[in-house]
């Protein structure tokens, strides 16, 4: 929204946007009455009752108990549904649907890394096609950051060491800001970029142009290879270590009893940290490759094991697993849906 | 007015108290008590802290403003640790203790 | 102006004979005590909290690291940790005799006390230095060369490299089986990173109660030569009061860091 | 009757002209004129600061000054102003100064103790100014890890160990208020008598002693991580970032009551002076103080919604964050309804207080904005957070501040100042803030992100209002200085009560005596109580 050529007013580009946009206006609404009754009321005393000669002094008025209690009872009523609006909209906001297509990004000093699935990595620009959920993974190379879309009113802190996650469900194609909001030095500021929202068929055109070096599970495909993983991992399980086929969504039994989950955080822990969970019937001999990979590479490989378990629906990665998290009992339960 | 003078006899007593549950405290660490070990180290310290600050250092005997400013540095340590669970308590990668769950 | 909220009064400076350590803003001797103590003990709440953000930050980590929490609290000296443990006792009770002599006049009484608790509190940090310099032999200060070596495994800082990596991994029979441990769920080279977030906290909460007690010795060599000079009598004994009312406050710590840093889990 | 007025002949401003009467005073009156002194120089850094922060945001492109030095200006305007300027502002200078005489003491508990925390927040200042002139620090007031342990090259350790030593001169300043308040009241002094500013000081003392020694061990940790290579929030060694964030606003947080609750202390006076009117609902007045200094501590993490701390906790939190606003909300309310039938006249710091009745109302409803889950997500770290605690920090505690400051100078100095300029200035003051900051809502629900050093350019206009409006505050600042610095000597003699305000601390002569009053006062009534006041006055004639 504009007034006088000066924008005032973010556009609304996601289905977030509507919603938090209507709970920006109750709760303007809202502070408005009572910043004006407050404004209004004090206001008309201060003429109503301005003193008129010396020595005038007020009028002897205590307190009265009904009315304390009238105005604390009705704001904290209102601020109650502040609250339950804010948190439903916000749950909203961290629950991504199943369906969601999938994004990585890795923020580093000063720039915004995206990959695609199907293998375009983009820097400080993110095409993405209307009318889709898009579920982001965010990941640190080096200090905070955060990925805001305010066109999307979303964001969230990329944190180094752990994933983190925010969806949305873009609308109105065009281009709208990527910011940085979490400080991160000299540059922060410059950590800035362009979404862009395509039409799905666009988007589809876009997917094809540029010089692609197949798709991000097939980078992970080639890696696998030059990290030596292929030698230990075999399909046909008789290799030093498990095979890796199928086992994505599953639960694995660990030596010490215990069952996990396999997702991306415990994908990416048994990379980073091989012998956090060791796998029943296995010696840990799997090396670390902490410090090998770059987050990059590690989102590739994961993506190659989870294109080896086709008919996996990826289960959501466990918010904020550090990557040494160590647990020794129940599986990492993700959070409750 | 010179305050509360208390008889040596407690001291000494208090002392031995103190000293045995160290002791208790070291023997308890060699049992398997599973998730239970840190609990009773902690009750163990609890109340050697609480000797400590009722007898040595006369709580006892001293105003109920003192009482009181000592339980409000307890609540808000127990508000300053209970809070931190709320967040590390819920976060999917951390499992509470059990006891706790 | 005179008012009539301001009356005269016989309070205050009513009372031919003050002692001679009441200060003028105090009406009794009572009043000024009083405030002493409950300011000594606001400040002693401060205390708490300081450490609390430790404490905090230990219960963090030790949620999270258990098994590495365990197996570095097993590096430590449960002898000397112990042997701290009963001297820092020991000195509160010479200290709470301390202040018990002053409170009964008993001049001679309350400056051995005080310096029998002084030497307590040295030999303490006595032990402290050993303790530390047996972690630095060990290469167990973090951020200075830090390697966790857990016993026989094969160097562990050594980073394992992508070739020699199956070489380097200890069969099941790894060393920690042998000797009976519970199952650990870490390998040498996590050990190395986490085992450094519990020296970091060892050290910062070993370090900040150490200073404590430094700073306590301080007072305390102040109180002992007022003491000495016979400043204080049955009447006013504060400051020996207040002296002691912090270092019962230091002991406490301890009483809680011994367990948290030694005690993890020793039964294995 | 005001020609016959004459500055009496003994004082505490008399007692001793020397530098050293000054330094090795215990007199916590001239404690708080040292105290003004120094923090009205750190209002001024601090100012100077922001001037070149609103410069360079005058034009998008970052061009006035480099990225590194408007880094190191936002973040040494925040420490200068947080730390040493609003932190220890009404506290240190009105509270000092009014709360013995408030009570009917002769001084504080513990005066030396007074002197000590004036010298230890001078060393934290000294230490602080030190950093910034040998190289500044970038990592913003909220010195978040790993940036701070790792990332930043400037002068991290010094800047943090001047907040430390800055903070044990909070902590001795609220210990010596808790001591005093509950052991020094003259007789007849009940709690239920006391004044409402009195009140609100112990609330804040509260959250100084309580809240304070966190961030103390937090920089401690930050310290030894970064000198020593400790690690303790290193993910690189398993840490974690966002324990450093828990610990810094477990104190940050309260320490935002810090500043607001002796505002709010301020006010009940003003409000109750000026309409000549007993406070309404004295007592849920008082305790929504306490209230919100409880309520202050279980809401930290309101400022972590998308730090990646778990949606359950993130729930609680918000839910939790609403609990400050009820205790405020009775505040407000009972202000308003003092001014029913009371009799109301604008003298300068009455119109500082209508000031902040707006601007807090504002600031603190902003502040339910970001409490909500839901819109937090959208303006974390944008430019409606900076406005959000300006107008609360700027437009309710200075300007509440700047009212204390004008309804107290005569008592202080026994002179009045130019009623005319003051006036002038007030109404500068809250014209140039909303131009300065209003604005900022906006250009930050647009999605403007905070500590930016450039921007894009359709958010010119907006930040181009707000520079302007800065210029406009910013001369609304300067000009109380002339006046103040005018009045010590050519200013009207005051006269012990030139407001006609009920305070005991009126009662006696101004400037006061060093031990306050004459003989000791006994209390026979409660406060604000106007009826007495005026009887007595006809009385007299
Ligand atoms: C003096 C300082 C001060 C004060 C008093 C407050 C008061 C409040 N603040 Fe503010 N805040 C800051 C200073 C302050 N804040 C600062 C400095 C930051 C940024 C830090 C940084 O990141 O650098 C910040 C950031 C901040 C955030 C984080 C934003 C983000 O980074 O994403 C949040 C979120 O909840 C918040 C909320 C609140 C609330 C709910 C109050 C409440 O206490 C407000 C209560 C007051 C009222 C509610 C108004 C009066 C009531 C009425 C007029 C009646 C009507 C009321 C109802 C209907 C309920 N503040
Ligand atoms: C008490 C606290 C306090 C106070 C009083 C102020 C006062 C002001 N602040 Fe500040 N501010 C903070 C606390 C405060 N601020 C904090 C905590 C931050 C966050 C820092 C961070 O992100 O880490 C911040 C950040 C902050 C920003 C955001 C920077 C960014 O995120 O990039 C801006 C931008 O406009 C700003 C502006 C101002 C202005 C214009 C004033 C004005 O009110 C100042 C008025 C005073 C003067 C102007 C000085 C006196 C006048 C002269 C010396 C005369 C000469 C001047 C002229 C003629 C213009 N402040
Ligand atoms: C030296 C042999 C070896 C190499 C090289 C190796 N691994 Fe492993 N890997 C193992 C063994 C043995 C296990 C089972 C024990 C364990 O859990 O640590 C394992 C387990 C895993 C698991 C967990 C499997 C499950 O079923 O839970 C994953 C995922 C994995 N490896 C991926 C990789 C990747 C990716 C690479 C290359 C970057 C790699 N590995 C390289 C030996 C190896
Ligand atoms: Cu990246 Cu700011
Ligand atoms: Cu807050």
């Amino acid at each position: 929204m504009k007034i006088f050529g000066i924008p005032i007013f973010p556009e609304q580009a996601s289905t977030f946007a509507k919603d938090v946009d209507a709970l920006y206006f109750f709760i303007f609404a809202v502070s408005a009455f009572f910043a004006l009754a407050v404004a209004v009321s004090v206001i008309y005393f201060g003429i109503r009752y301005h003193k008129t000669h010396d020595g005038e002094i007020g009028a002897r008025i205590e307190g009265n108990l009904s009315l304390e209690l009238l105005w604390s009872v009705i704001p904290t009523v209102i601020a109650m549904v502040m609250f339950g609006w804010g948190a439903s909209v916000f749950y909203h906001l961290r629950r991504p649907p199943a369906e969601a297509m999938h994004i990585y990004a890795v923020g580093k000093q000063w720039m915004w890394k995206f990959q695609h699935l199907e293998g375009q990595r983009e820097i400080n620009e993110l095409h993405i096609p209307a009318g889709q959920p898009v579920k982001v993974t965010i990941s640190s190379e080096d200090v905070l950051h955060s990925l805001f879309f305010p066109a999307f009113r979303t964001k969230i802190d990329a944190i180094p060491g752990r994933y983190t996650e925010l969806w949305f469900e873009a609308q109105t194609p065009g281009s709208y800001h990527i910011f940085c909001t979490e400080y991160c030095g000299t540059n922060h500021s410059g950590m800035i970029g362009t979404v862009t929202v395509l039409e799905p068929a666009q988007y589809q055109v876009w997917l094809q142009g540029g010089g692609v070096e197949g798709t991000l599970a097939q980078r992970g495909a080639k890696l696998f290879n030059d990290l030596t993983c292929s030698t230990c991992h075999l399909d046909s399980g008789q290799g030093r270590g498990p095979s890796l086929k199928n086992i994505v969504g599953k639960t694995v039994e660990l030596q010490n009893g215990s069952l996990v989950m396999v997702d991306e955080a415990y994908l990416r822990e048994s990379i980073l940290n091989s012998q956090a969970k060791i796998v029943k019937g296995f010696q840990p001999m799997m090396p670390t490759f902490q410090g090998l990979v770059s987050e990059e590479n590690l989102v590739a490989l994961i993506e190659h094991v989870k294109s080896l378990s086709p008919d996996a629906t990826t289960a959501a990665p466990a918010t904020g697993a550090p990557s040494a998290a160590v647990s020794t009992q129940k599986p990492a339960a993700a959070e409750k849906k | 007015m010179s305050g509360h003078v208390s008889p040596i006899s407690l001291y000494i007593t208090i002392f031995m108290a103190l000293m045995v549950l160290t002791g208790l405290t070291v023997f308890a660490a060699f049992i398997d008590l599973g998730q239970f070990n840190f609990l009773v180290a902690m009750i163990i310290a609890a109340f050697k802290a609480a000797l400590v600050i009722w007898y040595f250092m006369h709580v006892k005997y001293a105003s109920k403003l003192t009482k009181l400013t000592v339980a409000t540095g307890l609540f808000f340590l127990a508000i300053l640790l209970g809070l931190f669970l709320v967040d590390y308590g819920s976060k999917a990668f951390t499992q509470l203790p059990p006891f706790l769950s | 102006m005179s008012n009539a909220v301001v009356h005269a009064d016989g309070h205050g400076h009513a009372h031919a004979t003050h002692h001679s350590a009441l200060q003028h803003h105090f009406d009794t001797m009572a009043q000024q005590k009083e405030a002493a103590v409950v300011g000594m003990w606001v400040f002693l709440v401060t205390e708490i909290l300081f450490f609390g953000g430790l404490f905090a930050a230990y219960m963090v980590y030790r949620i999270w690291y258990f098994d590495a929490f365990a197996e570095a609290s097993r590096s430590l000296s449960l002898f000397w940790g112990g042997l701290n443990t009963a001297v820092l006792i020991g000195s509160s009770l010479t200290m709470a005799m301390a202040v018990r002599s002053a409170q009964t006049n008993k001049r001679t009484a309350t400056v051995n006390w005080l310096v029998l608790t002084m030497i307590l509190g040295a030999v303490f940090l006595g032990v402290k230095v050993i303790e530390y310099a047996d972690k630095f032999e060990h290469h167990h200060v973090p951020g200075y060369n830090f390697q966790w070596a857990s016993h026989e495994a094969p160097a562990a800082g050594a980073p394992s490299t992508l070739l020699g990596a199956g070489e380097h991994a200890p069969a099941t029979e790894g060393a920690a089986a042998a000797e009976g441990h519970r199952e650990l769920s870490l390998n040498a080279d996590q050990l190395q990173l986490t085992t450094q977030i519990y020296f970091s906290l060892y050290f910062t909460m070993t370090g900040l109660h150490a200073l404590h007690m430094i700073v306590g010795i301080g007072i305390m060599l102040v109180i002992t030569w007022m003491a000495w000079k016979g400043k204080f009598d049955d009447q006013y004994y504060t400051p020996v009061e207040m002296a002691g009312l912090y270092w019962h406050f230091v002991d406490i710590v301890w009483i809680f860091l011994f367990p948290l840093l030694y005690l993890v889990e020793r039964h294995v | 009757m005001l020609d016959k007025l004459k500055i009496p002949d003994h004082h505490y401003l008399h007692d001793g002209h020397s530098l050293r009467s000054w330094l090795l005073t215990k007199d916590h009156k001239r404690i708080a004129i040292m105290y003004l002194m120094s923090i009205s120089v750190m209002f001024f850094i601090g100012g100077l600061f922001a001037v070149g922060i609103r410069f360079e945001l005058a034009t998008p492109q970052g061009d006035f000054v480099t990225a590194d030095t408007y880094n190191k200006f936002f973040t040494m305007h925040g420490v200068i102003m947080v730390f040493f300027f609003l932190i220890p502002s009404i506290p240190a200078v009105l509270g000092n100064f009014l709360i013995p005489p408030m009570i009917g003491a002769k001084d504080l508990a513990f005066p030396r103790i007074n002197l000590l925390s004036l010298y230890i927040y001078w060393i934290g200042g000294i230490f602080t100014l030190y950093a910034m002139i040998s190289g500044g620090v970038d990592t913003g007031w909220t010195f978040y890890t790993p940036y701070s342990a790792t990332g930043s090259n400037t002068n991290v350790v010094p800047t943090a160990i001047g907040i430390f030593i800055a903070g044990f001169s909070s902590i001795l300043t609220g210990l010596n208020f808790i001591v005093t308040i509950h052991r020094m009241r003259a007789p007849g002094m009940t709690w239920f008598r006391l004044p409402l500013f009195v009140w609100a000081h112990y609330a804040t003392s509260l959250v100084q002693v309580l809240g304070t020694p966190v961030i103390a061990i937090t920089i401690v940790m930050l310290a030894v991580e970064r000198g020593l290579g400790f690690g303790i929030f290193d993910p690189a060694r398993g840490g974690d970032p966002v324990l450093f964030q828990h610990l810094f606003w477990f104190y940050s947080h309260p320490a935002v009551y810090i500043m607001i609750l002796p505002a709010l202390g301020v006010m009940s006076e003003l409000i109750s002076t000026f309409s000549r009117k007993t406070v309404f609902g004295y007592s849920f007045v008082a305790f929504s103080s306490l209230a919100i200094a409880v309520f202050g501590f279980i809401v930290w993490a309101h400022h972590m919604f998308v730090a990646g701390i778990s949606t359950y906790a993130a729930m609680v939190f918000s839910f939790l964050s609403f609990s400050v606003a009820i205790p405020s909300a009775v505040k407000m309310f009972n202000w308003t309804a003092t001014l029913y039938k009371g009799a109301i006249s604008f003298e300068t710091p009455m119109l500082y207080a209508y000031g902040f009745m707006g601007l807090f109302a504002i600031g603190g409803l902003t502040g339910l904005f970001l409490a909500t889950l839901g819109l937090d997500v959208h303006m974390h770290d944008t430019y409606f957070v900076v406005a959000h605690f300006h107008y609360i920090m700027v437009g309710g505690a200075i300007m509440s501040y700047m009212g204390g400051l004008h309804f107290w100078w005569p008592k202080m100095t026994g002179r009045m100042y130019s009623e005319f300029f003051s006036r002038v200035s007030a109404i500068m003051v809250f014209v140039g803030f909303n131009i300065t900051f209003f604005p900022q809502f906006v250009v930050g629900y647009l999605g403007m992100p905070r500590r930016y050093h450039s921007y894009p350019d359709e958010m010119q206009v907006l930040n181009v209002m707000s520079s302007a409006g800065a210029t406009v505050l910013g001369l609304g600042y300067v000009l109380p200085v002339i006046y103040f610095l005018w009045s010590l000597k050519y200013g009207q003699v005051a006269g012990p009560n030139p407001w006609g305000a009920s305070g005991l601390e009126w009662q006696t002569q101004s400037p006061p005596l060093t031990e306050n009053f004459l003989k000791v006062p006994i209390v026979d009534r409660e406060p604000y109580d106007y009826e007495h006041l005026v009887a007595k006055e006809k009385h007299l004639v």
